[in-house]
C-alpha cells in the first residue's frame, strides 16, 4: 500500500467538505461538511502513525473524534437557538457581520 | 497486500461517492445517510491502517452518537424532511474553483513530497493497551484539557439550547 | 547629557571668564521664558519684569564678552590669526560622529549678540508701556524674551543644527507675535503667510546644511576633528579643503534661498510688509533690526562657504548682488506708495537688507555687518517713533495721509529722533548711516561691481526721497484725522479692541500729546545711537578710527592647526570637539610677509589688507599647502573724499525734491482752501519759488510726479501685490484645489478602488470593502480557503 | 555569569503582568467599575514600574547586544523557541508602549467611550499592552507572529465596537488589510525558515544564516515581508485603512494606534527584513524610498484636503511615517537612527494630538475644522497644547519631532553605497518641500481652530455682540459642556508634553542608546 493513496483520499474528502462548507446553505449540512473534512484529517493522522510506526498519531485521531463530538454538539445546540430565533437556519439569512 | 490494495479501491470509491452526495444531495436526512456511509468507510480505512480501537470509537461515536445527534438537530429544525429547494446558497459555485486550487495544491504536494513510498506491511495491529498507556503517559495534560473543553461543550449546549 | 568640556588655555591670547561662558547669553532669556510662561501670570507685572530683566543680564554678559574679546584682539601679534572662542559638548551622535552644540564667538558673533541684547532690553522696556493693559500682555512678553533667546542661540551657534534651531525658534516667535492679536483674521493670516513664506525659503537651509555636511564631514573629521556641521569647519574646508565645486556651489545657493525667504529679499519679501500687523515693539525688534538680518548673518558667518561657492570677487557680478541689488531698487519705488507709515519702514527695511546682502555678495564684508549695527539702530528707532506716534497722538492708526501731520507742534522728541534716524537712514554726512551705508556703496564699486555701485547710488537717492516725503506727511503740514483729535470709530475701535486700554482712547480723544517716559527715554537713547554709531568705524578719519574692522574682522592669515593631533582623543572622548588653539606658523612666506609689512600698531590688518597688492594672503584664492585659512582674504576702498561728497549730494538732492513735491502735493492742494499757514509755509519755502509755483507745481505735479513717479512705482507696487503675492497665494490655492482633488479621485477611487476591486472577487462590484463584508461565513470561508491554497502554493513555489 | 542574561527574568515580567491583570478584572463583577478601572490602572504602572526597573539594570554600554536574553524550549516541533532580549532599538519602543497604556488608562478614568463595559474595555487595552510589549522583545519569529497577532484582535473589538458610527466598515476595514498582510509575512517567515534549512526560528541564526539565500529568492520573500510590514506602518498604497480607523476609534484606540501600533511595521523591517535578506534590501530600498517619499508629499496633500481634525491628524501620519521609511531605505546608520527617533518622537506627539482631537470632539461633539474656531479664547490651555503638538509635529528643532526629521532628510543625501544617490538626493528634495507641506496644514489647521472668534454655535459672540462674552450666559445643552483640561488630561498629558520637550532638548538620550544597535544591524547589511 502506498501512503499517497490514504493521503490523497484525505485531500479529495477534505476537498469535498470545503466545498460543502462553501457552497451549503443549510446550517446543519455545513456542519455535516465540517465533519468530512474532519474525518479526513483523522485519515492522515493514522497513515502517518503507520509510517512512522508511532502511536502519537492514534491518540490525536481519538482526541479528535472526541473535539468533533463536542463541536457538533455545541453547533447543533447553536442552530437550534438561531432557529428559534428567527425561524430559519440559512446561513446566508445571518449576516450580522455587515459592515 | 493486493486485497488490501483492492479494499482499500472500493473503500475510497465508496467515500469519495458518499461525501459527493453529501454535499450536493437536496434533502438533509439523505445526507445525514450519506455521510454515514462515509463515516463507515472512514472506519473500514482505519481498520486497514492497523487502527482497531480508533476504527471501534468512530463506529461508537460518530456512527452512534453525532449522527444521531444531528437527525434530531435536522428534526428539530423542522427542515422538511422531503427534497428542499435552494439548500446551496447564492455565491455556491465560489466552492468549486476553491476547493480544486485547493486540491490541486495538496495533491501536488504529497506527490511531490512522498512520491510511491510504501506503507510498512508487517506491522501488526496497535494495542488498545498500547494507546492506553500513551494517553495516561505523556498525553495526560491534553487529556485532561479535552475532558474540560467536553465539560464545557455539553454545559454550553445545554445553556444555549434551554429554552427561556 | 551635556558633559563639560575641557578647554585647553589660550596660551596666546589672552581670554576671560564672559568669553568663555558666552553660550549662557541666550540660556537667560530661555530660562526667562519658561519662568514667565509658567510664573508670569502671578507675578506683580504679569511677568514683563522677567523679560526685561533678562534681557538686560545678557547684554551685560555680552557687553563683558565683547570687552574681553577686544583686549584679547588688542593683546594679539600682528597679522596672527585670532582664533574664536570655540567650545562644545555633545549633543547627539549618529553613525559614530558625535555632533556639537556650543559656542563660537568672534567679533561678528560678539556685535550681533550686542546688538541683538541691547535692542531688545529697550524694545521690551518700551513695551511695558505700548501694551499696558492688553489682553495677553504676558503672552508678549514671553514670546519676545523666547524671541530673543532663539536669535542669540542662533548667533552663538557653533554648528549648523544649533544655527537652524535658533533659526526656526525666531520663526515660530515671529508666527505668534504677528498673530499676537489673532482674534482678527487678518492678523492671523499675515502670520501664517510669514511663517510659511520663511519655511519655504528655510527648504534651502535643510538641502544646504545636508549637501555640505556630507561633503565637508569626512575633511573636517580628519584635520580639524570637527564635524561637518561646525561653522569652523565649513570655513577652513571652504578655504583649504579643495571642496567639489559643484557640492560648495549647490550648498550655497541652497543656503542662499534661506536667507532671501527669512531676510525678505526680492522675490519673497512680501511677508515683511503684512508682518507689520503685529505690535508696533514686535515690528521693530523683529522685522526691523533683528530676525530679518539673518539671513544676512547667515552669509556673513559662512562667508568662505558663499565666497567659494558664489565665486564673490571672481567676476562682476553674481548671485548674491543682484538679488541685493534688485531688492533695494523693488523695494525703495515701493515705499512711495505706501500710506501705511510702517509700511513705507517695512519697505525701507527690505531695500537696506538689500544693500547688507548686495554688499556681502560684492566682498565688502565689514561694511556689510558695520551696516548690520548702524542700521539696527536707526530703523528700531524709526519704528519706536512711529509706535509713540499711534500711540500717543493717533489713535492707534498708522495711516499717514488719514490721521496724522503737523505732529512735531505736539510730540517734540518723538519728532527729533524721528529726524535724526531718518538722516540716519538715507546717509546724511555725520550720522551713522553714512559710514556704513557709503561704505558698502564704495567697497562695491572698488571691488570692480560698478553697475551695482550706481544701483545703490539710485536707491540712496530714492530712500531720501520717500523718507522725506513719509516724514513730511507725518510731522508737516496740517494735523489731519485722528490726530486732529476727531475720534472716528470707524476703524479706531478695530484696533481699540486689542491696543485697548480705556485710559488710552481717553488720552487719545484728548488729542495727540508727547509720550511719556517708558517710551521716550529708548527713543532717546536709539536717536544717540543713530547719531553716534557710526564713528565705532569711521573710515574718513583714518585707520585708527576703523576699530570695528580691527576688532571683528577675521585676518585671513593660514594657521597651522594642532587639531590633527587631537583628533584621536577627542574622537573618542564625549566631551570632544573643543579646538586646540590655532598657533602662527612664521615659517608660512605669506603670514611673515602679511608681518613685515605691518608698521607698528593696532591696524596690522588693515595694513595687511591695503598693501595686499604685493603681500596677498593665498587665503581665498588657492589652499594652501599646510595649515587651514578661516577667512578669505578681502581688500577695502580706501576713502575718497570726492565720492563720499558725491553720494551725499545725491542724497540731500533727493531731500530737497521730495520735499517740494510733498509741498505741493500734500499741502498746496490744501493750500487752496485752509489758507495761511499753507502760504507761510509757501513763503518759507523760499521767495524765488513764488514766482513760478504753478509752473513748477505743473512740472511736478503732472511730469514728474504722475508722469514717472507713479506709474513706475505703482506698477511696481501692482507686480507686488498682484503678481508675486498673487503666485504666493495661488501657490496655496492651487496646492490646496489639486490636494483636494487628488483626495476625492486618486485616494477615494484609485487606491481605495484597487483595494476593494479584491471585494469584487467575492461578489459583483460595489464601494468601499462592502462586498467582501457580507456577513455571510460561506464567502468568509472560500477567502479563508482560497489565501490557504494560494499561501500553500507560494510556499511550494519558493521550497522548490 | 553573563551580564547580557542577568535578570532575564524582568521581561517576561514585564510582558505578561498585563495579563495577571486580565486575570483579576475577570474576577471582579462588571458593576464595580471604579475597581475595575483601579486594577486596571495599577496593573499598567505595575508593568511600568517593571520597564523602568529594566531602564535601570539596562548596562548602555552594550546598547549594541541583545540583553536580559532569556531562551526556552516552546514548540520544539517546529524548532521554535521562548526567545526574548532587548537591545537598544527594542528599549525605547518597549518602554514607549507601557507608557502609552498608562496615560491612556488615566484618561480612560472619566473618558470611557460609549457603549461604556469598560470591564471589556480596560482588559482588550491591557492584552493589548502584552502583545505590543512581546512584539518589541520577541527574538523568535513565530514569536514575534504570535504577539503581532496578538495587538490586532484587541484593537479590532476597540474600534468595532467603542468607535463611532461608522465602526463596524473601519474595523473590518482594518482587520481585513492586517490579516491579508500578516498572511503574506507569515508565508515569508516559513519561506525563510526552510531557506535557511529549517534549523531554527530564531532572529539572530535567521539574521546568521539570510544573506546566504540566492538574491531572487531573498527578493520573493522579502516581497511577503515587504507587504506585511508596508500595511501596518502604513506606507502609501496600502495606507487606506488608516484614516477610517483613526477617524472611527475612540480616542484611546487612536493614540495607541498612532503611538504604539504603527511602529510595529517599520520595527519589523529594522529588525527582521532588512538584516536577514541584506541583497533584497539592497533591490528594494529604491522603491521604499519612492513610496516613502511619494507618501510624504501625498500625505501632506491628504490633509490639506481635509475638512475633519481627526482624519487629518490620520493623514498626517502617513507623511510621517513616509519620514521614517525614507530613513530605513537608505539603509545607512544615520537613516536608521534617524528612523527609530522619528518612530519614538511621532509616538509622542501624534499619541499627543490624538488626546487634543478626543478632548475637543468631546467638548464641541464635532471635529468639523469649518465649525471649529476661537478654542484660544474659550479653552485656552487646550488651544495651547494643540499649538504646542502642532509645532513639534511640523518638526520644529528643539522639539521631538525634529529629529526624526531632519536626520532622515540628512541622511537621503547619501544612502548606502551601492545604491544610486542621485535617486535619492531627489528624494531629499521631495522630502524638504514636504516639511513645508506639513508647515502648510499644521498652521493651516491651528490657525482654522485656535485663531478668531469662538463660532456662535458654541457660545462664540454672534457677529452683532463682539468683544468679551462669558460662558455663563451661554447654557444651552449644545456647548454647556466646553470646560478647559481637566485634571485627568492634564496627568495624562503632561508626560508626552515633557517627553517632547526633553527629547527635542537633549535627543542624545535616545541616540546614545539607538546609534549601536542600529550599527549592529547595518553592520548586516555591510553598510
Amino acid at each position: 500500500m502506498l501512503v499517497n493513496q490514504f493521503l490523497i483520499l484525505a485531500a479529495v474528502l477534505f476537498c469535498i467538505g470545503v466545498y460543502g462548507v462553501i457552497a451549503r446553505r443549510n446550517a446543519v449540512m455545513v456542519l455535516m461538511s465540517i465533519e468530512l473534512i474532519l474525518n479526513s484529517v483523522n485519515i492522515n493522522f493514522l497513515a502517518f502513525a503507520l509510517r512512522n510506526g508511532s502511536i502519537d498519531g492514534h491518540v490525536f485521531a481519538l482526541y479528535i473524534i472526541a473535539i468533533a463530538a463536542a463541536e457538533v454538539g455545541v453547533g447543533l445546540a447553536l442552530v437550534l437557538l438561531v432557529y428559534r430565533n428567527r425561524k430559519s437556519i440559512a446561513l446566508d439569512e445571518l449576516s450580522e457581520m455587515k459592515g | 497486500m493486493v486485497a488490501q490494495n483492492i479494499a482499500f479501491g472500493i473503500i475510497a470509491a465508496i467515500m469519495v461517492v458518499g461525501a459527493l452526495r453529501v454535499v450536493t444531495v437536496n434533502n438533509v436526512v439523505h445526507a445525514a445517510l450519506w455521510l454515514v456511509l462515509v463515516l463507515a468507510g472512514a472506519a473500514a480505512q482505519y481498520i486497514l491502517l492497523t487502527a482497531e480501537f480508533v476504527a471501534v470509537t468512530q463506529v461508537l461515536v460518530y456512527i452512534g452518537a453525532v449522527m444521531v445527534l444531528f437527525l434530531f438537530g435536522t428534526m428539530l429544525t423542522r427542515a422538511q424532511l422531503g427534497r428542499e429547494k435552494k439548500l446551496n446558497n447564492s455565491t455556491w459555485y465560489l466552492g468549486i474553483p476553491t476547493s480544486l486550487l485547493l486540491l490541486g495544491v495538496m495533491i501536488l504536494a504529497l506527490t511531490s513530497s512522498f512520491g510511491n513510498e510504501k506503507l510498512p506491511t508487517d506491522s501488526e495491529i496497535v494495542s488498545t493497551q498500547a494507546i492506553s498507556d500513551q494517553i495516561f503517559g505523556p498525553y495526560l495534560l491534553p487529556f485532561w484539557a479535552l475532558s474540560f473543553v467536553l465539560l464545557v461543550a455539553v454545559i454550553g449546549a445545554i445553556v444555549l439550547a434551554r429554552k427561556d | 547629557m551635556f558633559a563639560e568640556a575641557s578647554t585647553v588655555a589660550h596660551e596666546a591670547l589672552s581670554s576671560g571668564w564672559f568669553l568663555e561662558h558666552a553660550f549662557l547669553i541666550p540660556i537667560i532669556p530661555a530660562v526667562a521664558f519658561a519662568l514667565i510662561i509658567f510664573f508670569g501670570k502671578k507675578l506683580p507685572m504679569k511677568g514683563s519684569e522677567l523679560g526685561v530683566l533678562s534681557m538686560i543680564g545678557s547684554l551685560v554678559f555680552a557687553v563683558g564678552a565683547a570687552l574681553q574679546w577686544i583686549h584679547r584682539v588688542n593683546g594679539a601679534g600682528e597679522g596672527q590669526f585670532i582664533d574664536p572662542v570655540i567650545r562644545s559638548w555633545t549633543w547627539w551622535n549618529s553613525g559614530g560622529f558625535h555632533f556639537g552644540i556650543g559656542q563660537h564667538i568672534d567679533g561678528l558673533s560678539l556685535t550681533i549678540l550686542v546688538v541683538v541684547a541691547f535692542i531688545s532690553s529697550l524694545v521690551q522696556i518700551y513695551s511695558l508701556e505700548y501694551l499696558r493693559g492688553d489682553r495677553r500682555y504676558t503672552h508678549f512678553f514671553a514670546s519676545l524674551t523666547l524671541f530673543s533667546a532663539g536669535m542669540l542661540n542662533m548667533v552663538v551657534a557653533e554648528n549648523m543644527i544649533q544655527l537652524i534651531l535658533g533659526w526656526e525658534i525666531m520663526g515660530l516667535c515671529s508666527f505668534m507675535l504677528i498673530g499676537h492679536w489673532w482674534e482678527e483674521g487678518a492678523n492671523s493670516r499675515a502670520a501664517l503667510k510669514a511663517f510659511f513664506t520663511t519655511r519655504t525659503g528655510d527648504i534651502g537651509l535643510l538641502v544646504g546644511t545636508s549637501v555640505l555636511f556630507f561633503s565637508a564631514n569626512s575633511w573636517t573629521q580628519e584635520h580639524l576633528g570637527v564635524s561637518g556641521f561646525s561653522i569652523r569647519g565649513l570655513s577652513a574646508w571652504a578655504l583649504t579643503g579643495n571642496p567639489g565645486h559643484a557640492a560648495i556651489t549647490v550648498g550655497a545657493v541652497a543656503l542662499f534661498i534661506a536667507c532671501i525667504g527669512k531676510s525678505g529679499q526680492f522675490p519673497l519679501h512680501t511677508w515683511l510688509p503684512d508682518a507689520m500687523a503685529g505690535p508696533t515693539p514686535v515690528s521693530s525688534l523683529l522685522h526691523s533690526s533683528t530676525m530679518v538680518v539673518a539671513g544676512v548673518f547667515l552669509v556673513a558667518r559662512l562667508y568662505p562657504v558663499f565666497f567659494k561657492g558664489m565665486n564673490i570677487l571672481g567676476s562682476g557680478v553674481n548671485l548674491i548682488t543682484v538679488i541685493g541689488g534688485i531688492t533695494i531698487v523693488v523695494a525703495a519705488a515701493l515705499a512711495f506708495v505706501q500710506t501705511d507709515i510702517k509700511k513705507v519702514l517695512a519697505y525701507s527695511t527690505v531695500s537696506q537688507l538689500g544693500y547688507m546682502m548686495m554688499g556681502l555678495g560684492a566682498g565688502a564684508w565689514m561694511p556689510a555687518v558695520f551696516h548690520i549695527f548702524t542700521h539696527a539702530f536707526f530703523k528700531a528707532c524709526l519704528f519706536l517713533a512711529a509706535g509713540s506716534i499711534s500711540h500717543s497722538a493717533s489713535h492707534h492708526s498708522f495711516e499717514m495721509k488719514k490721521d496724522m501731520g503737523g505732529l512735531r507742534k505736539f510730540m517734540p522728541i518723538t519728532f527729533t529722533t524721528w529726524i535724526i534716524s531718518t538722516l540716519a537712514l538715507c546717509g546724511v554726512f555725520p550720522f551713522a548711516g553714512f559710514f556704513s551705508k557709503d561704505e558698502i556703496i564704495d567697497n562695491v564699486g572698488h571691488n570692480g561691481y560698478t553697475v551695482f555701485m550706481v544701483v545703490g547710488l539710485v536707491g540712496a537717492f530714492m530712500t531720501a526721497a520717500y523718507m522725506t516725503r513719509a516724514t513730511y506727511l507725518t510731522f508737516f503740514g496740517e494735523p489731519r484725522g485722528a490726530s486732529a483729535g476727531e475720534s472716528h470709530d470707524d476703524h479706531g475701535d478695530a484696533h481699540a479692541t486689542h491696543d485697548t486700554h480705556d485710559t488710552h482712547d481717553a488720552q487719545a480723544h484728548h488729542g495727540p500729546h508727547e509720550s511719556n517716559l517708558l517710551i521716550t527715554v529708548p527713543l532717546m537713547i536709539l536717536a544717540t545711537l543713530a547719531l553716534g554709531a557710526g564713528l565705532f568705524n569711521a573710515t574718513p578719519f583714518g585707520e585708527s578710527w576703523e576699530r570695528m574692522t580691527k576688532w571683528v574682522e577675521p585676518r585671513s592669515v593660514v594657521v597651522a592647526d594642532m587639531a590633527h593631533a587631537s583628533v584621536g582623543e577627542t574622537r573618542g572622548v564625549r566631551t570632544d570637539d573643543t579646538v586646540a588653539p590655532p598657533m602662527m606658523m612664521s615659517s608660512t612666506p605669506t603670514a611673515t610677509a602679511s608681518g613685515e609689512e605691518t608698521p607698528v600698531g593696532g591696524e596690522a590688518l588693515t595694513t595687511a589688507s591695503e598693501s595686499s597688492a604685493h603681500a596677498e594672503s593665498v587665503c581665498g584664492t588657492s589652499a594652501p599647502e599646510m595649515g587651514t585659512c578661516y577667512a578669505p582674504q578681502l581688500h577695502h576702498a580706501p576713502f575718497k573724499w570726492p565720492k563720499a561728497a558725491m553720494s551725499v549730494v545725491i542724497v540731500l538732492l533727493g531731500m530737497l525734491i521730495s520735499w517740494l513735491i510733498s509741498v505741493q502735493m500734500y499741502t498746496k492742494k490744501a493750500g487752496f482752501f485752509v489758507g495761511l499757514t499753507s502760504r507761510n509755509k509757501l513763503l518759507a519755502l523760499g521767495y524765488g519759488f513764488l514766482v513760478n509755483k504753478y509752473y513748477l507745481d505743473h512740472l511736478y505735479e503732472k511730469v514728474i510726479v504722475h508722469g514717472i513717479a507713479h506709474p513706475i512705482a505703482k506698477a511696481a507696487y501692482w507686480v507686488n501685490q498682484n503678481i508675486l503675492d498673487g503666485i504666493i497665494n495661488g501657490v496655496g490655492l492651487v496646492t490646496r484645489r489639486v490636494a483636494g482633488w487628488v483626495y476625492r479621485n486618486v485616494d477615494q477611487r484609485v487606491v481605495d478602488g484597487a483595494v476593494n476591486g479584491s471585494g469584487a472577487v467575492a461578489r459583483g462590484t460595489g464601494n468601499a470593502l462592502r462586498p467582501v463584508q457580507s456577513g455571510k461565513v460561506s464567502q468568509y470561508g472560500a477567502l479563508l480557503f482560497a489565501a490557504a491554497a494560494v499561501a500553500g502554493l507560494v510556499l511550494i513555489i519558493v521550497n522548490t | 555569569m553573563d551580564i547580557l542574561r542577568d535578570h532575564n527574568w524582568v521581561l517576561s515580567v514585564g510582558t505578561f503582568l498585563p495579563l495577571a491583570g486580565v486575570l483579576v478584572m475577570l474576577f471582579i463583577p462588571k458593576a464595580e467599575e471604579q475597581l475595575q478601572k483601579a486594577v486596571a490602572l495599577i496593573t499598567a504602572l505595575a508593568t511600568l514600574g517593571v520597564g523602568v526597573y529594566t531602564l535601570t539594570l539596562f548596562n548602555y554600554d552594550r546598547a549594541g547586544e541583545m540583553q536580559f536574553v532569556a531562551q526556552t524550549n516552546w514548540i520544539s516541533v517546529i524548532k521554535s523557541t521562548y526567545y526574548i532580549g532587548i537591545d537598544g532599538i527594542s528599549l525605547p519602543l518597549y518602554i514607549l508602549s507601557m507608557v502609552i497604556t498608562v496615560l491612556v488608562m488615566i484618561y480612560s478614568w472619566d473618558h470611557i467611550p460609549s457603549p461604556g463595559n469598560p470591564k471589556a474595555f480596560l482588559m482588550l487595552m491591557l492584552v493589548l499592552q502584552t502583545g505590543m510589549a512581546g512584539t518589541f522583545i520577541s527574538q523568535d519569529l513565530i514569536l514575534f507572529f504570535v504577539f503581532f497577532e496578538l495587538v490586532l484582535l484587541p484593537m479590532y473589538f476597540m474600534i468595532g465596537v467603542w468607535g463611532g458610527e461608522n465602526r463596524q466598515y473601519a474595523s473590518l476595514k482594518f482587520f481585513l488589510y492586517t490579516m491579508f498582510g500578516s498572511a503574506l509575512m507569515l508565508v515569508a517567515f516559513l519561506a525563510l525558515f526552510f531557506k535557511t534549512g529549517a534549523e531554527s526560528f530564531a532572529i539572530p541564526y535567521l539574521v546568521e544564516h539570510g544573506g546566504a539565500i540566492a538574491k531572487n529568492t531573498q527578493v520573493w520573500i522579502f516581497a511577503g515581508m515587504f507587504i506585511g510590514f508596508a500595511v501596518k506602518v502604513p506606507m502609501f498604497p496600502f495606507h487606506t485603512w488608516l484614516p477610517d480607523a483613526h477617524t472611527q476609534a475612540p480616542t484611546q484606540g487612536s493614540v495607541i494606534l498612532a503611538a504604539v501600533l504603527l511602529k510595529l511595521g517599520t520595527y519589523g523591517f529594522i529588525r527582521i527584513a532588512i538584516p536577514m535578506l541584506p541583497h533584497a534590501a539592497r533591490e528594494w530600498a529604491p522603491y521604499i524610498g519612492l513610496l516613502a517619499v511619494i507618501g510624504i508629499i501625498y500625505g501632506a496633500l491628504g490633509c490639506l484636503a481635509q475638512t475633519d481634525m481627526k482624519r487629518l491628524i490620520a493623514f498626517s501620519s502617513v507623511a510621517h511615517m513616509g519620514f521614517v521609511m525614507l530613513g530605513i531605505s537608505t539603509l545607512t546608520s544615520f537613516g536608521m537612527n534617524a528612523a527609530v527617533f522619528g518612530m519614538v518622537a511621532h509616538g509622542l506627539i501624534t499619541g499627543m494630538l490624538f488626546f487634543v482631537a478626543g478632548s475637543v470632539k468631546e467638548r464641541y461633539h464635532t471635529l468639523e475644522i469649518a465649525r471649529l474656531g476661537g478654542m484660544l479664547k474659550q479653552v485656552p490651555h487646550l488651544g495651547w497644547i494643540l499649538g504646542f503638538c502642532v509645532m513639534a509635529s511640523l518638526g520644529l528643532p528643539g522639539l521631538a519631532g525634529f529629529w526624526g526629521e531632519f536626520p532622515a532628510i540628512l541622511s537621503a543625501y547619501s544612502p548606502l553605497h551601492g545604491l544610486s544617490e542621485g535617486t535619492f538626493r531627489v528624494f531629499m528634495v521631495i522630502a524638504a518641500m514636504g516639511t513645508v507641506l506639513a508647515a502648510a496644514y499644521l498652521l493651516w489647521l491651528f490657525q482654522r481652530t485656535a485663531f478668531g472668534e469662538p463660532k456662535p454655535e458654541f457660545g462664540g459672540p454672534s457677529s452683532d455682540s463682539h468683544g468679551q462674552h462669558d460662558h455663563a450666559s451661554h447654557d444651552d445643552a449644545h456647548h454647556s459642556d466646553i470646560h478647559d483640561v481637566t485634571v485627568y488630561e492634564w496627568v495624562a498629558w503632561t508626560p508626552l508634553l515633557i517627553g517632547i520637550v526633553v527629547f527635542g532638548v537633549m535627543p542624545n538620550l535616545l541616540f546614545k542608546l539607538i546609534d549601536p544597535a542600529v550599527a549592529a544591524i547595518v553592520s548586516h547589511i555591510g553598510g
